[in-house]
């Protein structure tokens, strides 16, 4: 369990934190989500106790991270796979690790087997791939069998077997009952992997809840219907005060009803379907919606970059930035 | 708690190549260079002047590669402390010991302890094999002054990687480090240490103080206000200091 | 156009690259995909010139990298976004290579502006984060305005809102005529992207097709078949139904059906005629993801496995009996290291009956490789839109 | 508009649809003028190049004011026929320290951030990267010492004017100002040289500046008059004497050995070429 109290962080005079309060919950993945500059690594980093809250506090099982004895079996953290020394073998990085927590060094070569880099575990750091040091840092928060876990971007670097086992292997351990913080700019590997969401924005708390209700809050339910008897389907939807939108391909959009309840109707109607499909919103739109007001580095969308001799097209500038693709 | 971050920092210190690197050059370079000098001089001794015969001091001459071997010391303590921060290790390991003064206080013990060891090795092996070529011009353990001489030859260079991993502790960079030490220790303060007019000053900076401790003849018309000891001491509270700016600093710092 | 031949690289005695020959296109978005050591990065720093191939050559437009007359003209990649001092500004990064090239100091100030860093271009990049990081590689890949361009993981790091952009911004390169050429370990984001793929395993070429022959190659789609809730005769009664008809029916975990074999219309039909109301029909194409992991099997090099947690057991000594939980740790519902237990490996013959176990906790072992992630594809993923072409 | 980039023939065969997209700003030939523009925004972007350079001239001013400030207050002790502008020296030879730091940092502070990829992909030819930073280099150091040595030269010689000190020849004035500047940058470049086939700041420099101390350390234990030779020649062409050689007396040469008038450019000159050629053998052939 990781309880925030209105923790906040000021660098000179900018917020970077805000008065944040939230308690992560041990049984379930939580997603620690929030647009670039957000705020998210510098909470990640006081959480550790790496940097000094400006006001409020962390607490990790109840206590604060300076008090815990040997940190490693309470809480494994991956902050940042590059920093590690590239001239120290992956054994020897783990194994310092290790020793200073007093965990056994037999646990090094076990955790370098469940990340896949026993066959490297002697190499140097310098040689690594963004993936395989990945794999190394998830080693290291493995370490101590910590029953709090906390990964920040885990999937860079990546490939997509590690990414599937990276997914299942959060889910596993949130399933026996441990603390999991993942925090992701990847909403397609989110909406797999967390049960529960903590969005912020520009420092501040904009969301705390279940992925169900995000998505349920943050978007519109559609449901697709395809179906020869296109004309009766729709007088049928009609007189049950659904209103349906045709679109092209003999496809009907129907906004606001359930699927099961259109079905009910089709089935009572003898309609024959060739779909049926319920189109939620993906979590990426959801989250879109949700902190459109809250992005830092907007790139930009205008054409208005022609200005000097360079002549015309000089950019492939794009005129669909997040904020027209949200409307649609 | 502190015995198992002190074989965690002696896991770290042995798993680079730096470590290796800088104390045998260490090692090799004043030994030899030790050598080279007591050779040549037990060559031309006759030849010398009578007043340089008299101030004659064959350990200090054994040491004649100390002023150069202090380089890699320097090197290897500056290392030790701004790999962490290089790297971004120190994330991972102030996360993993969180009480900053106990994660300084071992890693400078685990560096000063293999510092002074290999200190120690290079002193002696310096001393004997110095001895050794000079011949007849040599001098023993034995006589006056020589083993506390030999001693503080690997004490002093364990105190100058000491303060060398105060000052990193508290600039961070290796290359700011090495950029304030190397100039300091090779040309400030010799420099300040020959011109008269601030001899004065010159004498209590620590590599000054410091290295009286290897003399055993004092030449003659010296007038240095302190002992080989009381240089030694001189030389340790510039040590502390640099050592307790290094932990303010770490430990108000956002790591 | 980008054109390897017979490309290989030998380090050591380590084949990274064997044999590789291939030609990525103008006027289309061409993923790079491969799992981790496949030999990615080496093909690209190759095709960069950084790297000399032990055999084979790689040319972009006829020629070899190095002897572009001025390549960033021709040429913008983004290989490492930290590959950058972070003492100077953005700006003046990007200043040093336009200079390089002989680009006029205002395009610096353009891009700047394309990735949405000019507030912060007179700041130095030692502060950047990796999204902000990746902005400023992709100013210098666009800076010369190149008709080829390499991205390797371009959206490594940039938040959502980022990674919408660069998707958009590859699509129109590619569609200006440009070659775009894309490596990613993200394949709900190659998806969305590429239209042509490469597949590389173990330095060796795998695939050279487009998107969707790559999917229909490997991998099978499947209707996704839903009946109410509260009458599960009804969905044993489908079942039944269907697997008569010759599909193949697999239960999901919410209580779904997975049906293969079948095209929509006639299971339709099959639960009109058997009275089975329908709560759900949508279609599935298989993700890209579940395409390339069926092709890619062999060809993985780090694989994870199983936390056996022996290593966490202290050895005790003979006879010492194992300390009790920690009070205060067991709480209901959270997780409880398991207690130390004596290390029965020590001591091989005893155990050699029972060696399935030994050294084995009570507590439940991770099964990292479950295959429980792709089949739960996010249906707003990526099959919608496979779908709606 | 037709293909601005056809510098190849079965390049301009196929119409440009073929080729795919055309930028409309016409691409120049990128030649060692652009590199050299780009290597000056390098140098001067960076903080710690500009803070090493400003305590550069710090260090040499700043000992130049205090030899100037002991001038004024016992000018007695400065008589005799020696070269007025030696006092220059002292400064420059702890501010050969910084140059050393500057020259190593040019290249070898781009393998350590990861910069030379993104340079090396920018400008494929690995050797006008090496050229544009050697003679950026080159003209920042040697400006910087020009200016500074010269500054210090000119107020030394108004100070000693009048304390009976007599006034320095045209020659020189030549080797005190020109000749010290241009060696200086040459060590510079050494150093330069030497980061680039390191590879690593922190090795370059501690090997440099061990090659400039290592033998007057050496020499300065050999008392022994059997090897005054090897003594005198570890002194004679160590780097500081070498340096020293510029502040000498025209036609008064001290010692018979050694290196005189401008021996010492051309004995950095051939170093430095000979690093240069090493490192760009190892350029070219090794993988970035």
């Amino acid at each position: 369990m990781i309880e925030l109290e209105g923790l906040t962080k000021r660098y000179g005079d900018k917020l970077a934190v805000d008065n944040l309060t939230f308690t992560v919950r041990p049984g379930t993945v939580t997603g620690f989500l929030g647009p670039n500059g957000a705020g998210k690594s510098t909470t990640m980093r006081m959480i550790l106790g790496l940097d000094h809250p400006t006001a409020g506090s962390v607490r990790i099982d109840g206590r604060r991270y300076q008090e815990l004895k040997d940190p490693l079996t309470y809480i494994g953290a991956l902050l940042d796979a590059k920093a590690v020394h590239g001239g120290r073998s992956a054994y020897n990085h783990l194994l310092c690790l290790a020793q200073s927590n007093g965990i056994p060094a037999r646990r090094v070569d076990e955790v370098l087997d469940i990340v896949g880099l026993t066959p490297v575990a002697r190499k140097k750091a310098k040689n690594f791939s963004l993936g395989m040091s990945q794999r190394l840092g998830i080693a290291a928060a493995l370490l101590g069998d910590p029953r709090i876990l906390m990964f920040d971007e885990p999937v860079n670097g990546l490939d997509p077997e590690g990414i599937q086992w990276i997914r299942s292997l959060m889910k596993s351990l949130a399933a026996q009952g441990r603390t999991v913080f993942v925090s992701s700019h990847l909403m397609s590997e989110m909406a797999l992997t967390a049960d529960h969401l903590v969005v912020i924005g520009q420092g501040r708390l904009l969301a705390d809840m279940s992925m169900a209700d995000f998505i349920a809050q943050n978007s519109q339910c559609r449901v697709r219907i395809r179906t020869p008897e296109r004309e009766r389907m729709l007088d049928v939807l009609h007189t049950a005060g659904i209103t349906a939108v045709e679109k092209d391909g003999g496809l009907l959009e129907v906004e606001g009803s359930r699927a099961e309840r259109i079905g009910e109707l089709a089935a009572e109607h003898r309609i024959v379907l060739h779909e049926l499909s319920s189109q939620q919103s993906s979590l990426e739109e959801a989250f879109m919606q949700l902190t459109a007001g809250s992005v830092e580095y907007h790139a930009h969308t205008g054409q208005a970059q022609q200005t000097g001799g360079t002549g015309p097209a000089v950019v492939p500038a794009q005129p669909v930035a997040a904020d027209t693709k949200k409307e649609s | 708690m502190t015995t198992q971050i002190i074989r965690s920092e002696w896991t770290k210190i042995r798993s680079v190549a730096s470590t290796v690197w800088t104390l045998s050059l260490a090692l090799v370079v004043t030994v030899a260079l030790g050598m080279l000098v007591s050779a040549l001089t037990r060559h031309g001794f006759e030849n010398m002047r009578e007043q340089d015969r008299l101030s004659f001091d064959p350990t200090y001459i054994s040491f004649a590669g100390m002023g150069l071997g202090q380089l890699a010391m320097i090197v290897f303590g500056v290392l030790v402390v701004t790999n962490e921060y290089s790297t971004g290790m120190i994330r991972t390991s102030l996360a993993a010991v969180p009480q900053r003064g106990v994660f300084l206080a071992s890693k400078v013990a685990v560096a000063t302890a293999l510092a002074l060891v290999v200190g120690m090795v290079t002193s002696f092996l310096a001393f004997f094999l110095g001895q050794a070529l000079l011949g007849s011009l040599g001098t023993s353990l034995g006589e006056e002054g020589v083993l506390r001489a030999v001693i503080g030859g690997g004490l002093y260079m364990a105190l100058i990687a000491m303060f060398s991993m105060g000052i990193a502790a508290m600039l961070r960079s290796p290359m700011l480090s090495l950029g304030i030490l190397m100039p300091f220790f090779f040309l400030i303060s010799g420099i300040l240490g020959a011109v008269p007019a601030t001899k004065k000053f010159g004498q209590f900076l620590p590599d000054q103080a410091g290295s009286r401790i290897m003399q055993v003849v004092i030449p003659a018309g010296d007038d240095t206000p302190y002992g080989p000891w009381g240089g030694l001491g001189i030389m340790a509270l510039w040590v502390i200091a640099a050592l307790a700016g290094g932990y303010l600093l770490l430990r108000k710092r956002d790591a | 156009m980008i054109e390897a031949v017979g490309l290989t690289k030998r380090y050591g005695d380590k084949l990274a690259v064997d044999n590789l020959s291939f030609q990525v296109r103008p006027g289309a978005v061409t993923g790079f995909l491969g799992p981790n050591g496949s030999g990615k990065s080496t093909t690209m720093r190759m095709i960069l010139g950084l790297d000399n191939p032990t055999a084979g050559t790689v040319t972009i437009c006829g020629r070899p990298y190095r002897e572009l007359p001025n390549a960033p003209r021709q040429v913008g990649a983004l290989l490492d976004a930290k590959a950058v001092h972070g003492g100077r500004s953005a700006r003046n990064h990007l200043l040093c290579l336009a200079q390089l090239s002989g680009i006029p100091a205002r395009r610096v100030d353009e891009v700047l502006g394309v990735v949405g860093l000019h507030d912060v271009a007179k700041k130095r990049s030692r502060g950047f984060s990796l999204g902000m990081g990746q902005r400023l590689g992709i100013a210098a890949a666009l800076l010369g305005d190149p008709q080829v361009l390499l991205f390797d993981e371009p959206v490594n790091g940039l938040d959502p809102e980022g990674i919408l952009w660069v998707r958009n911004l590859m699509k129109s390169l590619a569609a200006e005529g440009r070659t775009v050429f894309v490596s990613s370990h993200l394949m709900s984001e190659m998806a969305l992207t590429a239209d042509h793929l490469i597949v590389i395993g173990r330095g060796r070429l795998l695939a050279d097709m487009s998107v969707k022959d790559f999917i229909a190659a490997n991998s099978a789609g499947f209707a996704r078949v839903r009946t109410p809730d509260t009458e599960p005769q009804q969905r044993e009664k489908l079942t039944s139904v269907l697997t008569e008809a010759g599909a193949h029916v697999l239960p999901e975990q919410d209580g779904a059906l997975r049906v293969t074999g079948l095209p929509l219309p006639r299971i339709s039909d099959l639960a009109h005629e058997a009275g089975v109301r329908l709560w759900e029909l949508s279609p599935h194409q298989a993700s890209l993801e579940e395409a390339y992991m069926r092709m890619t099997q062999e060809a993985v090099d780090y694989r994870s496995t199983a936390d056996q947690k022996a290593g966490l057991m202290q050895p005790l000594p003979p006879g010492a009996e194992p300390p009790l939980p920690v009070p205060g740790q067991g709480q209901p519902g959270w997780y409880v290291p398991p207690p130390p237990q004596r290390d029965e490996r020590a001591s091989a013959p005893d155990t050699a009956q029972s060696s399935g176990t030994s050294g084995r906790p009570a507590a439940p072992a991770e099964q990292p490789s479950a295959p429980v992630a792709a089949s739960a594809a996010d249906p707003a993923d990526s099959a919608p839109s496979e779908d709606a072409r | 508009m037709s293909t601005p980039q056809t510098p190849l023939p079965q390049q301009a065969a196929p119409p440009s649809w073929e080729s795919g997209y055309t930028s409309p700003i016409p691409v120049v030939r990128a030649h060692l003028g652009h590199a050299i523009v780009s290597e000056w925004t390098k140098i001067r972007s960076v903080r710690s190049t500009v803070w090493t350079l400003g305590i550069y001239m710090l260090i040499v001013l700043g000992m130049g004011a205090l030899i100037a400030w002991a001038i004024v207050r016992v000018p007695s002790e400065f008589h005799g026929s020696e070269n007025p502008l030696a006092f220059g020296f002292f400064g420059l030879l702890v501010g050969s320290v910084c140059i050393i730091t500057l020259g190593v940092l040019t290249v070898a502070s781009e393998y350590g951030t990861g910069m030379i990829r993104t340079t090396m992909t920018a400008c494929p030819s690995r050797i006008r990267v090496l050229a544009a930073k050697a003679v950026v280099f080159f003209l920042v150091a040697f400006t910087t010492t020009l200016f500074s040595a010269g500054l210090v030269a000119l107020v030394h010689t108004a100070l000693l004017d009048g304390t009976g000190a007599r006034q320095p020849t045209g020659e020189e004035w030549l080797r005190g100002t020109l000749g010290i500047s241009l060696y200086l940058a040459m060590l510079g470049l050494l150093s330069l040289a030497v980061g680039a086939i390191l590879r690593h700041s922190a090795g370059a420099i501690t090997l440099m500046i061990g090659v400039v101390l290592a033998p007057l350390v050496l020499a300065a234990f050999m008392q022994v008059e059997s090897l005054e030779k090897l003594r005198d020649a570890l002194f004679d062409y160590s780097i500081p004497s070498q340096m020293a050689v510029f502040y000498a007396n025209t036609g008064a040469t001290l010692r018979d050995s050694g290196p005189s008038g401008w021996d010492s450019l051309w004995i950095i000159l051939g170093m430095t070429a000979a690093a240069f050629a090493v490192a760009c053998v190892l350029l070219q052939k090794r993988d970035v």
